[in-house]
């Protein structure tokens, strides 16, 4: 890994733009700055210029009016690039999935590299969701770059015989759909 | 300006505010609502009312195969679900769900063990 | 003189929230200014009308997420004076309490925003960091630093213990402490120079404009709805701040003290909660119309709710205290001012951009 | 009594000069973080900053741009050498200026209402500081009947014996250089993003991070020539590193306590206390020579 590939991970630019939260979010992003987390220790400044950025954070929903205005944030980043999206409207819509302006989360409009749940996530999540994309942007200079599995999470209870000590979702075997029929695993 | 003054230098020579945190976690408070979690899965009788009262719709329950699905990502943690459950099954943990690179859903399912009654069956 | 034009925002770094000012300049002199909204309407008004009202507690906190606490309790006051219900005497302390909490962390929050944007970075940090233990009192109340879920229909969803309240006591005396510590800071020479005789609002404008909330007070005009005894607030004692200033100084000095009078208020509750039932269920139909009105830390926030009978509400409109203050902000942009003081004037009646377009 | 720095010397000193400043940089944000109570940022951030706008794809909308922000970091570099080798201040201050030229021509040259008032703001700021620092040359050069740099080092008490009250103005200089508060006005974060730097981006914007660096170099030498110690060159490297070091923490310690001001604020503030004390120090200067020469 060269100097320029290392100081890419120690000097993150973020921006941070809001598309249609409800504050929540930003708020928590800007306690990130503050000195109980100080986000600065990692070298992340808030700059409020896509042209000097390297991480979009998206909060909320895009809706039909800031969609022009992410994509063109989006487009006038230099590369490499990493967005982030926070928050439950921020992946999904979250509660306001049901209002008629909201399209859905900011995948809609731009390539989204982290989703970061909650709501709104607390400053711990948001640091990790920035340290997770930088790990992204590591393994993609270095070419170790896995696509991630995209199929539900499946944790197993047993029901009829004694409770075996339930797996969590650390080391659950990804099942391929939903719906499939469950795998009848008798012994 | 003299009461600034005060204050960084007092900060100079203070410990830092900061938590640090990914090195050093701190634990959640008690009852915080940080994730919800099916954590007693084997009660759960598939009565629906968790997804019925679900404010975002983020839980879908599969009755048929006995499986109950949660777009983490669209939860937002109120607790309404853990209050509704007639058997307890759902907790609210303190620690919040991880960042992730996909969107995935988390399936909680009950899987017969010891098949006296096969689930197509019953 | 050359007249330009910039547009300040949406994506702006002073605020957090996307509006867009396009502002026409002569050098640096501002002779124009005229708000764009609509970056951040969601619909949410038609979503009250298509879901459960029960779930409807949760919208109406992510209406706004800096005073979720407000927004919840004028929901629930509504639909509670549709049902013919009415809270629990314990249950309207503790959402006084909440509420009292919101307005310590809202105003904490907006000192903070507007040491940012004057370029004082040390105090926003330094009143950020105080107001973080205002949020780890809330999230051990509520089990959320940002979005309580405290307020149900009938009461509130959560009980406090001796053990939280006596913290909460500690978080006071902690909050009041660190106050008294950055007070000197305001009469700073170079904060003074910023904000005294910026954003003049005079008492006749704010009233022509309909002026709410610290803005109204800090043009000497005594309006806090908390006076008409909502909730709590009928059993405590309390004079609305007000102030004669009518600038931007003013308003920051109607917070400073507010922030002072609601720990006050949180004694009071404490001194006085009573003991007993947290929540009335009712499976009354929601029949008619209601109208709710809470003081919000920005000002007097007012929902109106009509029913008919069925399991779903027909409509609920929602003005917030943001809306009401758009109109004395563009008098007070409309005046002449420098660019370098229009983030000044905005900060200074708290914008809070997501209520306002919900 | 006559010091000269050696060639090899000046050479080194001119290579580490962007680095001197960049570490002088990284104390600053650390410290500041000390002072809000946090953590904050490697002492290598800016270091680590610069190389990565190095890696960064580039969007220039305009290729003047280009040709501007070359010119200022040329023009500083030039002035650097210069100083490092003992050159004329006046020569020095001179190609500062031009250099500032070049960078507010820069942020002229794109149709940006942002940039526009932040082209506008650094020529405000030129008109703040350049009288101060114009005279404050002036009157090291009244002093040492030169203006060359190595002149002072021929004195026979260090220059802040003699005239005080300068550097006390050129402070004021500092201040606006170091873009600090209250004279941030320019690049103001919070009213005009980064001011002339808004486009810029990539190996650009790490150009004029670069040339931040040697200005942080230049200002503080200039400064630091006030306590050269004559005709011994170990106590003058000494107590001009510790001299440099002490202004930029005074200049920290400002930043904390002040909010930005405007700049009319900033114009009468320059001019009242800048050019005061200068003219002060040189009259006083001038009367006790002559009653000296008179008795």
């Amino acid at each position: 890994m060269g100097i320029v590939e290392k100081s890419r991970l120690k000097s993150p630019w973020i921006l941070h733009y809001d598309c249609s939260s409800c504050n929540g979010c930003d708020i928590e992003i800007l306690a990130c700055l503050t000195p109980y987390y100080d986000i600065e220790r990692f070298g992340i400044l808030s700059k409020g210029n896509p042209k000097h950025s390297d991480v979009l954070l998206v909060t909320g929903g895009v809706n039909h009016r800031n969609k022009t205005v992410l994509k063109n944030l989006y487009d006038q980043m230099p590369a490499p690039k990493v967005v982030i999206a926070i928050g439950a409207c921020g992946s999904t819509g979250g509660i306001f999935h049901n209002c008629y302006n909201i399209l859905g989360g900011a995948d809609k409009i731009v390539p989204v590299d982290v989703y970061v749940p909650g709501c709104p996530p607390r400053p711990e999540a948001i640091i990790d969701g920035v340290v997770k994309a930088l790990d992204k942007l590591k393994h993609l200079q270095n070419g170790t770059w896995k696509e991630p599995e995209t199929g539900p999470i499946v944790v197993e209870t047993a029901v009829g015989a004694k409770p075996a000590p339930a797996a969590k979702y650390a080391n659950a075997a990804p099942a391929p759909t939903l719906n499939s029929q469950p795998t009848n695993k008798e012994a | 300006m003299p009461g600034m003054l005060k204050i960084i230098f007092g900060n100079l020579f203070k410990k830092r505010a900061t938590r640090l945190y990914p090195f050093e976690k701190r634990a959640p408070f008690e009852n915080a609502r940080g994730s919800m979690d099916f954590a007693h899965m084997e009660n759960c009788i598939f009565c629906n009312l968790c997804a019925k009262n679900c404010p975002p719709k983020a839980i879908t329950v599969d009755r048929a195969n006995k499986r109950n699905a949660l777009d983490p990502l669209r939860c937002i943690q109120c607790g309404v679900c853990a209050e509704a459950c007639p058997k307890k099954v759902i907790e609210m943990r303190g620690q919040y769900n991880e960042p992730c690179y996909a969107k995935r859903t988390h399936v909680a399912a009950q899987v017969v063990k010891c098949a006296q009654t096969p689930p197509e069956q019953k | 003189m050359v007249k330009s034009t910039i547009t300040f925002g949406p994506q702006h770094p002073v605020f957090p929230e996307p509006i867009q000012f396009i502002l026409k300049v002569v050098d640096e002199k501002v002779v124009l200014a005229e708000p764009q909204i609509g970056y951040v309407h969601r619909g949410i008004e038609k979503a009250f009308e298509l879901n459960d009202p029960k779930d409807n507690i949760f919208l109406a906190e992510r209406i706004c997420g800096i005073c979720p606490a407000p927004h919840t309790t004028a929901y629930v006051r509504g639909v509670e004076s549709l049902m013919g219900i009415e809270a629990p005497p314990r249950a309207k302390y503790i959402r006084t309490i909440m509420n009292e909490l919101n307005r310590i962390h809202s105003h904490i929050l907006w000192a903070g925003l507007l040491g940012d944007a004057i370029g004082f970075e040390s105090y926003f940090m330094q009143t950020w960091n105080y107001r973080e233990k205002v949020l780890d009192a809330i999230e051990k109340i509520s089990g959320h630093r940002v979005t309580y879920a405290m307020n149900a229909i009938g009461g509130v969803r959560r009980d406090m213990t001796n053990e939280q309240l006596r913290g909460l006591e500690k978080t006071m005396d902690y909050v009041e402490s660190s106050l008294e510590n950055i007070e000197d800071v305001m009469k700073d020479y170079t904060i003074k120079k910023r904000t005294q005789g910026i954003g003049i609002l005079t008492e006749e404008e704010a009233r022509r404009d309909g002026a709410v909330g610290p803005t109204a007070r800090a043009s000497g005009i005594s309006q806090d709805l908390r006076t008409s005894g909502y909730d709590a607030y009928g059993d405590l004692k309390f004079e609305p701040v007000v102030v004669n200033n009518c600038d931007s100084y003013g308003r920051f000095a109607v917070r400073w003290q507010e922030l002072k009078q609601s720990i006050d208020l949180i004694r009071q509750c404490i001194v006085k909660m009573p003991s007993g039932e947290i929540l009335t269920k009712s499976n009354n139909p929601m029949n008619g119309e209601a109208i709710s009105r809470v003081e919000a830390p920005r000002g007097e926030l007012f929902y109106y709710i009509k029913g008919n009978g069925s399991k779903k509400l027909e409509r609920v409109k929602v003005r917030t205290p943001t809306f009401a203050n758009i109109i004395p902000t563009v008098t007070m942009l409309s005046k002449g001012c420098q660019v370098a003081d229009v983030s000044v004037i905005v900060l200074s009646m708290d914008p809070c951009i997501s209520c306002t377009e919900r | 009594m006559n010091f000269q720095p050696s060639i090899l010397f000046s050479i080194l000193l001119s290579i580490a000069a962007p680095f001197i400043g960049m570490l002088i940089l990284g104390f600053d944000r650390k410290i500041t973080a000390r002072m809000q109570n946090r953590v904050g940022p490697p002492i290598l951030q800016p270091f680590y900053d610069v190389v990565k706008l190095f890696g960064k794809s580039e969007l220039m909308v305009k290729k003047a741009q280009i040709l501007f922000a070359l010119m200022f970091v040329g023009t500083l570099l030039l002035s650097t050498v210069l100083l490092c080798f003992g050159g004329d201040l006046l020569v020095i201050f001179f190609l500062i200026s031009t250099g500032m030229i070049f960078y507010t021509l820069g942020a002229y040259s794109v149709k940006s209402g942002f940039s526009f008032i932040g082209g506008n703001r650094e020529l405000y700021q030129m008109l703040a500081y350049e009288p101060i620092f114009m005279l404050t040359v002036f009157s090291v050069g009244l002093i040492t009947k030169s203006f060359r740099v190595d002149q002072i080092f021929g004195l026979e008490v260090p220059l802040v014996a003699i005239i005080p009250l300068p550097l006390v103005s050129m402070m004021i200089v500092f201040l606006i250089k170091m873009q600090k508060s209250p004279f941030d006005i320019s690049t103001a974060h919070t009213e005009i993003i980064s001011g002339p730097m808004i486009e810029y981006s990539g190996g650009y914007l790490a150009l004029l991070k670069i040339a931040h660096w040697y200005e942080i170099f230049l200002v503080i030498g200039i400064m630091s020539l006030f306590f050269v110690v004559p005709g011994n060159p170990v106590l003058t490297v000494v107590s001009m590193a510790a001299a440099g070091l002490a202004i930029y923490f005074v200049s920290i310690i400002i930043d904390n306590v002040t909010a930005r001001v405007h700049w009319n604020t900033m114009l009468r503030l320059s001019a009242a206390i800048g050019i005061t004390l200068i003219v002060v120090n040189v009259a006083i200067v001038y009367i006790v020579a002559y009653i000296a020469g008179g008795a």
